[in-house]
C-alpha cells in the first residue's frame, strides 16, 4: 500500500508499505525498499531495526492524518494519507448529514462566544475562546454550516467533555 | 524533632518534601484538591486530606483549611513547599497564632521581603549592594527627575511587584510618561497596590542567587551560588551550580552579602538572594525568595546538603550541623525543568493522562517528579511535571549527562519541554557558558529557533525514519479502525457522537 | 577516541555502558538472543544484532559472532560488561587477532588470575599478602601433611576454582579424605581440572574489596574499598563504600597491595582486589576481579569517577586522567541488588512481565537498571532487573535513604528481594556496621527472618488494610470474572482452554 | 457481602463488604465499620484512604483464592474466600468434564515424566518436572484423572503455552 507523507511545510514522500508479519515491514521510500522490524514493546513506544541501526520512535496520534514522531530527540509533524484513507474520508464527508455536536476535550473556562446561534461559519472558523491552564483556544467548527445551538455561556467553566457547540450543514441537493 | 508534618503543596516539591520526612522518620499528612485524588504526592504520605476544590484559591490557597487539617491530624509543623501559601505572611502568623510550626522564616520577615522598596531599603542599610535607584515610593514627578538626573535606561517598577508585573522598561525620555502611567495601572490591578520605585537598568545582566541557610541560634551559612540566566519570558528554564565565570572571590563576596542579608533580618530556614551580576562582575540584590526554590536540588547536588532536611532541622529549633568551612564545591550541576508544554507550538500548555513515562535514570541522574505512568496533568496547576537534575564532575560532564539524559527521558501522551532542552545544550553559547537573561530572546529566537542536536547525516536519517513510521502508524490505525468498524456495524457505538470528537480534534485544539 | 563500541552483554550492565557511551559520543552496538529484541538494552542502541537463540552458550557467549557483529558493523572495540566473556583469555585473544580492541586488560593477564594457584604465586611474588597456604598444586599426600602440620580449620581449594565450587571447609582432620576427594571430583566435573591447593581458613571473614585503574602508560591508582560482606550462598545482596570499621592506615595498606598487585601483571583498564580482612584487621588477597564489578556504582558515587568511562579511555590508549593524590572519599553508598525472586519462598527465581515498574527516585537515589514497565523477565539470565545505589554525606543518611527508596520501589507482576532488603537494612547489627561474611546465615535465618521493617503499630495496621484490601480484591475479581461469564455465554471464547489454564495456575507452578 | 479471608498459617477474619459507589467502600472488620476509599490510579497500584491514613498497596492475584498483598513494606500471603466464590468452584466442577489441556506457564525444559500416559492420578498429583530458570517445578494435575496424552517427552525443551499434558477426569454418574 502507498502512502503520501508530508512534513509540515516541507517535504512529500510517497512511501511504500508492506506488512510481511507482525511488526515486519517491506517498506519503500527514496527509490530505496528496505527490511524494517518495528517493535512495540511493553505497548509504548516503537524500536525499530532496520539492517541493524535501532531507533527509538514516539509516535503521537493527533486525529485525521497527522502524527508527531519523535525519533532521536527530534520531532517531526507529518501527515500521512493513503488512498483508502482518502476513499473513506469522502466516504465519511457523504455520512455527515444533520447536527453535529461539539464537546469540550478538557476543562476549562468560556472567555468570549465569538460565533453565536445563527452564525453560518466555514470550516474552521472559530466558534469559541476557552481558557483552560492559562492559555486561550480557539474551538473551531469542524465544516461548514450554521451554528445552531450553544451549550455554554461566556464565563461559565466546563468539564471535559461539555456540549460546546452544533454546528448543522448546508443542505445538499440529493447525489451532490 | 517533630513526629508529624503537614506538605501545604502538591506536585514534585510535596513528594520531595516527603522523601525527606521519611528519611526523618517523621510521618506525612498530604492535603489534595478533589482532581488530585489520584496525584503522586497522596500516594507518598501517611496522611491525606481533601481540602477543597480543584481551582487552588479554593484549596491550596485557604490557610484555614489546611491548618485545620494539621490540627486534626495533629500534624506538629507545616512545610509550605514553594507557590501557593509559602510566602504569604499572614499565613504564617496564622500558623504562629494556632500553635503549629510553620517551616519558613517568620511573617514579618516575609512580609519585609516581599515589599520591595522595604526590603530595598532595608538591604541597604545591612549594608547589602542594591541596583542603584530609590527606596521610596514615588509620585509620578519624583521619578521623572530622578530618571532625568540619572539618565535612561531605567526600570519602573512596582514596590508589591513580582513576577514581572508592573514593571517597565524605559530607554528613552520620552516614553516615561506613558510607562508610569501603565505601570501604576498594572500595579494596581494586580497588587492592588500602585506605589512605585525606580532603578537604573543593568544591562546584560547575568541572575545569579545564593541560596542560604540560617537556624535560630544566630549561625548563617550560604551554600554557594546558581546561575539562573536562561529564562524564557521571566520563567527559568535552565539553572546551573555552580555559576559560569564566578571568581572565588566575586562568589565569597556574594557569599557574605546573602549571609549579611540574612542576619539583617534574623532569618531563620532556607532562602535565596537573587542578585543582578553585570558585564563588569559588579552584583545587585535583586529579591530574596523566603522559601525553598525549585532550583534548590542543583546546591544539594554539589554540596551534599539536603536542604529540605535542614530547613526542617531548624524549623524544629535544631542547630545548623555544619559551619561555613565544612561546605566546598564538589563538580557541577544542572537543572532541567520539563513542563508539560509543547515548545513546537509556541509553549502552550499540554494538559493529559501520561501514557507512557519513562524518566532518565543511572549515573550522575536525580529526577525529582510529581507524575506516573498513568497520571493525569490537569490544566488546574503550575505545568511542570519533572526537574531533570544531573551531576558531572565538570561541566563539560554535566552538560554530556543532561544530553543523553534528555536523549532517554520518555514522556508520552503529552507533549514536553523536552525537545526545546535538547536543542538548548546543544547551543555553542551554552556550551560555552557565556550567556545572560537574553539568550533564549536572542539566540534561540524565543524558543522557536536553535541548533538540531544531532549531526547532519543523523538527523536526515531520522527523518526517513519519521517518514517510514508515520506511514506505518496510518496504516496500523487503518487496520484497526477497518476491525472497529466491522464492530460497530453490529451495533454499540454511536458514530454521530464519535464524529464529533474526531472532527474538533483535527479543529483548533492544537 | 573510538567511534563506535559493540557491547558484548544485556541487562543493566549494557544499558550502564551505552550512557558512558552516548556521554562520550560513541555510537554504541548492541547483541541480542531471539528472546531479547525487546530488552532495553537493544532499545538504548544505536545498532543491534540477533546473535542467536535464548541460552548463553549459543548467544552471548559464542566470541566468534561478536566479534563477526563487531566486524561487519564497524566498531573498533568490544565491551564486554560482567559475567559472560568478561573474564575469558580466550576471547580477549581473539579479538586481537582480529584487531578489534577488548575493552580490558590483556589475555594473558586474565589467564594470571583466573587460575588462582598462578595468581597467588604471582601476588606473593608481588608483595601482596595472600592467605597463609600452599602455592602448588599438591597431591593428597601433600595436602594431609600441610593439614597435619598447620591445623584445622583449612579450605581446599580447586585452582581453577570459582563460584564456591571445587571448595570444602575442613574442620577436622577426619574430614580430609573425604573433602579432598569431593573437592577433586567437583573441581573435575566443573572445571575439567581436578588440582587442588589449601589455604588456613579465615574466622569471621570479612569481604573488603579495593577498585583499581590502570593505563597502558604505567599509571594505576585505587579508588577505595567496597565492603561486601552482605552475602546470601557466596552471591552478593548488599555493597557498602567506604568499608565499615576501616582505619586510615589499613585503607592506604590495602590500596598500595592492590595496585601493586596491579602493576605486577601490568594491567590495564577496571579490575578489582577482592581481599579477606579477619578480626585483627589483617588483609589477604583473595582474588582479583578483571572487569567491572557489579557493584562500581557505589564507588562511582563516593569518588565522582565514572568507572567506565575510565576504562574506555584507557583501553583507547588514553592517559588516566587524574592521579592518586586527586581522588578522596565523599560520603557513603550502599547499593541494593534487586533480583526476581521470591524472599518468602526460599528465593526462587520469578520470571515473568513487569506489569508496573516504579523505581525509587529522588535526592541521593541511582537506579541502574535492565527493565521498564512491560518488560519481560525471561528464564534465561541473571535474575538482577535493577540496582538501588543511594548516597548520603554519612552512612546513617544512606541507610535512611535506602529504606526510603526501598519503600517507594514497586515491581509488580514479578516478585523481588525488594522486602528481604527492607528487613536487612533494619537490622541493629547492620545498622552498627559490624557484619561478616556469615551475617545472613546468622542473624536472618539465611534470607527467611530478621527484623519487621516497622514498628508494632504500624504491622498491625498493615496487617488490618491487607486483611481487608483481600476481601476488596476478591470481590473485585468475582465481579469481574461474573461480567466475563456472561460473555463467554453469548459465544467467543473457549472454556475448555481457560479452565485449563486456571487449574495449572492454582497447580504446582509457585 | 462477607469474605473469610485468611493468612498463611495465622488469623482467620470475617471482612464485610458494602461498595458503595466505584471505589468507595464499607468495610466491617474486628467488629467496627470503615469507610475506605480505594483508587486504583493509572490502572496500577491501589492507594487506600480510611478516615485520612493512606496506604500504598500492591496486590498480586495468585489465581485460586490467593493474594499476595503488599503493604508499607510488609508482604501478606492470604486467602480470601466468600459465599459465592464457594458455591462457583463447586458449580465449576461439575462443568469440568471430557480431557482437560494444561499448558507451559513458561519456557523450561522437561527434566522427567513423573505420570507417563495412562497413569491415574489424584487432584495435586506431580505429572511433569520442568526446569526453568535453574529451578525444578513440579507440574500437577488439577483434578483427579487418567493422563491420556502427554505433550512432551523428557529432555525437550518447551516454548510458553505448549501442550504439557492432557489428563481426562473419571466418568461420574450421571446426577452425581
Amino acid at each position: 500500500m502507498n502512502y503520501e507523507v508530508t512534513e509540515k511545510k516541507g517535504d512529500t514522500k510517497t512511501v511504500g508499505l508492506v506488512e510481511i508479519s507482525e511488526g515486519q515491514f517491506e517498506i519503500t521510500i527514496d527509490g530505496r525498499t528496505v527490511h524494517v522490524d518495528a517493535a512495540k514493546s511493553g505497548k509504548t513506544i516503537y524500536s525499530i531495526l532496520e539492517d541493524g541501526k535501532q531507533f527509538e520512535v514516539i509516535i503521537d496520534d493527533n486525529g485525521g492524518h497527522g502524527f508527531d514522531v519523535l525519533v532521536g530527540g527530534q520531532l517531526f509533524h507529518l501527515e500521512a494519507r493513503d488512498e483508502r484513507a482518502r476513499l473513506l474520508a469522502s466516504t465519511a464527508k457523504v455520512v455527515v448529514s444533520g447536527p453535529q455536536r461539539v464537546e469540550a476535550e478538557m476543562p476549562g473556562k468560556v472567555v468570549k462566544i465569538v460565533s453565536p446561534v445563527g452564525t453560518a461559519v466555514a470550516e474552521g472558523q472559530g466558534v469559541i475562546i476557552l481558557e483552560a491552564m492559562k492559555m486561550e483556544n480557539e474551538i473551531k467548527s469542524p465544516f461548514e454550516g450554521t451554528i445552531t445551538d450553544l451549550g455554554v455561556s461566556e464565563g461559565q467553566t466546563v468539564e471535559s467533555g461539555a456540549l460546546l457547540f452544533v454546528v448543522t450543514p448546508p443542505e445538499k441537493p440529493e447525489g451532490a | 524533632m517533630f513526629k508529624k508534618v503537614l506538605i501545604a503543596n502538591r506536585g514534585e516539591i510535596a513528594v520531595r518534601v516527603m522523601r525527606a520526612c521519611r528519611e526523618m522518620g517523621i510521618k506525612t499528612v498530604a492535603v489534595y484538591s478533589d482532581v488530585d485524588r489520584d496525584a503522586l504526592h497522596v500516594r507518598f504520605a501517611d496522611e491525606a486530606y481533601c481540602i477543597g476544590p480543584p481551582p487552588a484559591r479554593e484549596s491550596y490557597l485557604i490557610g484555614e483549611k489546611i491548618v485545620e487539617v494539621a490540627k486534626k491530624s495533629g500534624a506538629e509543623a507545616i512545610h509550605p513547599g514553594y507557590g501557593f501559601l509559602s510566602e504569604r505572611g499572614h499565613f504564617v502568623d496564622l500558623c504562629e497564632q494556632e500553635g503549629v510550626v510553620f517551616i519558613g522564616p517568620r511573617g514579618d520577615v516575609m512580609r519585609t521581603m516581599g515589599d520591595k522598596v522595604t526590603a530595598r531599603q532595608t538591604m541597604d542599610k545591612a549594608g547589602v549592594p542594591i541596583v542603584p535607584g530609590t527606596t521610596d515610593r514615588l509620585t509620578d514627578d519624583a521619578i521623572a527627575r530622578w530618571v532625568r538626573d540619572t539618565g535612561p535606561p531605567v526600570m519602573i517598577k512596582a514596590a508589591a511587584g513580582g513576577g514581572g508585573k508592573g514593571m517597565r522598561l524605559v530607554r528613552n525620555e520620552t516614553e516615561l510618561t506613558s510607562a508610569i502611567a501603565r505601570a501604576r495601572s498594572e500595579a494596581k490591578s494586580s497588587f492592588g497596590d500602585d506605589s512605585l520605585y525606580v532603578e537604573k537598568f543593568v544591562e546584560e545582566p547575568r541572575h545569579i542567587e545564593i541560596q542560604i541557610l540560617a537556624d535560630a541560634h544566630g549561625n548563617a551559612v550560604h551554600l554557594f551560588e546558581r546561575e539562573c540566566s536562561i529564562q524564557r519570558r521571566h520563567q527559568k528554564v535552565i539553572e546551573e551550580a555552580p555559576g559560569n565565570r564566578i571568581s572565588p572571590e566575586l562568589r565569597a563576596k556574594m557569599g557574605e552579602a546573602a549571609v549579611a542579608a540574612a542576619k539583617a533580618v534574623n532569618y531563620v530556614g532556607a532562602g535565596t538572594c537573587e542578585f543582578l551580576v553585570d558585564k563588569h562582575d559588579h552584583f545587585y540584590f535583586l529579591e530574596m525568595n523566603t522559601r525553598v526554590q525549585v532550583e534548590h536540588a542543583i546546591t544539594e547536588m554539589i554540596t551534599g546538603i539536603d536542604i529540605v532536611k535542614a530547613m526542617i532541622r531548624v524549623a524544629a529549633g535544631e542547630k545548623l550541623p555544619f559551619s561555613q568551612d565544612e561546605l566546598a564545591i564538589h563538580g557541577h550541576s544542572i537543572e532541567a525543568r520539563i513542563y508539560a508544554e509543547d515548545p513546537d507550538n509556541n509553549f502552550v500548555p499540554s494538559p493529559g493522562e501520561i501514557l507512557v513515562y519513562r524518566p532518565a535514570a543511572g549515573p550522575g541522574i536525580r529526577v525529582d517528579s510529581g507524575v506516573y505512568q498513568g497520571a493525569k496533568v490537569t490544566v488546574f496547576y503550575d505545568p511542570m511535571v519533572a526537574k531533570l537534575v544531573v551531576w558531572g564532575r565538570d561541566r563539560a560532564e554535566a552538560i554530556e549527562r543532561l544530553g543523553r539524559a534528555l536523549s532517554e527521558f520518555v514522556v508520552k501522551g503529552i507533549k514536553t519541554s523536552i525537545p526545546f532542552h535538547q536543542k538548548l545544550v546543544h547551543h555553542p553559547k551554552f556550551l560555552e557558558g557565556r550567556y545572560d537573561t537574553g539568550f533564549i530572546e536572542q539566540h534561540m529566537a524565543g524558543g522557536k529557533g536553535g541548533p538540531t542536536p544531532t549531526s547532519a547525516e543523523d538527523s536526515a536519517e531520522a527523518r526517513r525514519v519519521a517518514f517510514m513510521m508515520a506511514a506505518v502508524a496510518a496504516y496500523k490505525r487503518d487496520k484497526q479502525r477497518a476491525a472497529e468498524a466491522s464492530v460497530v456495524a453490529s451495533g454499540g457505538a454511536d458514530p454521530w457522537k464519535s464524529y464529533g470528537r474526531r472532527a474538533q480534534m483535527r479543529g483548533g485544539w492544537r
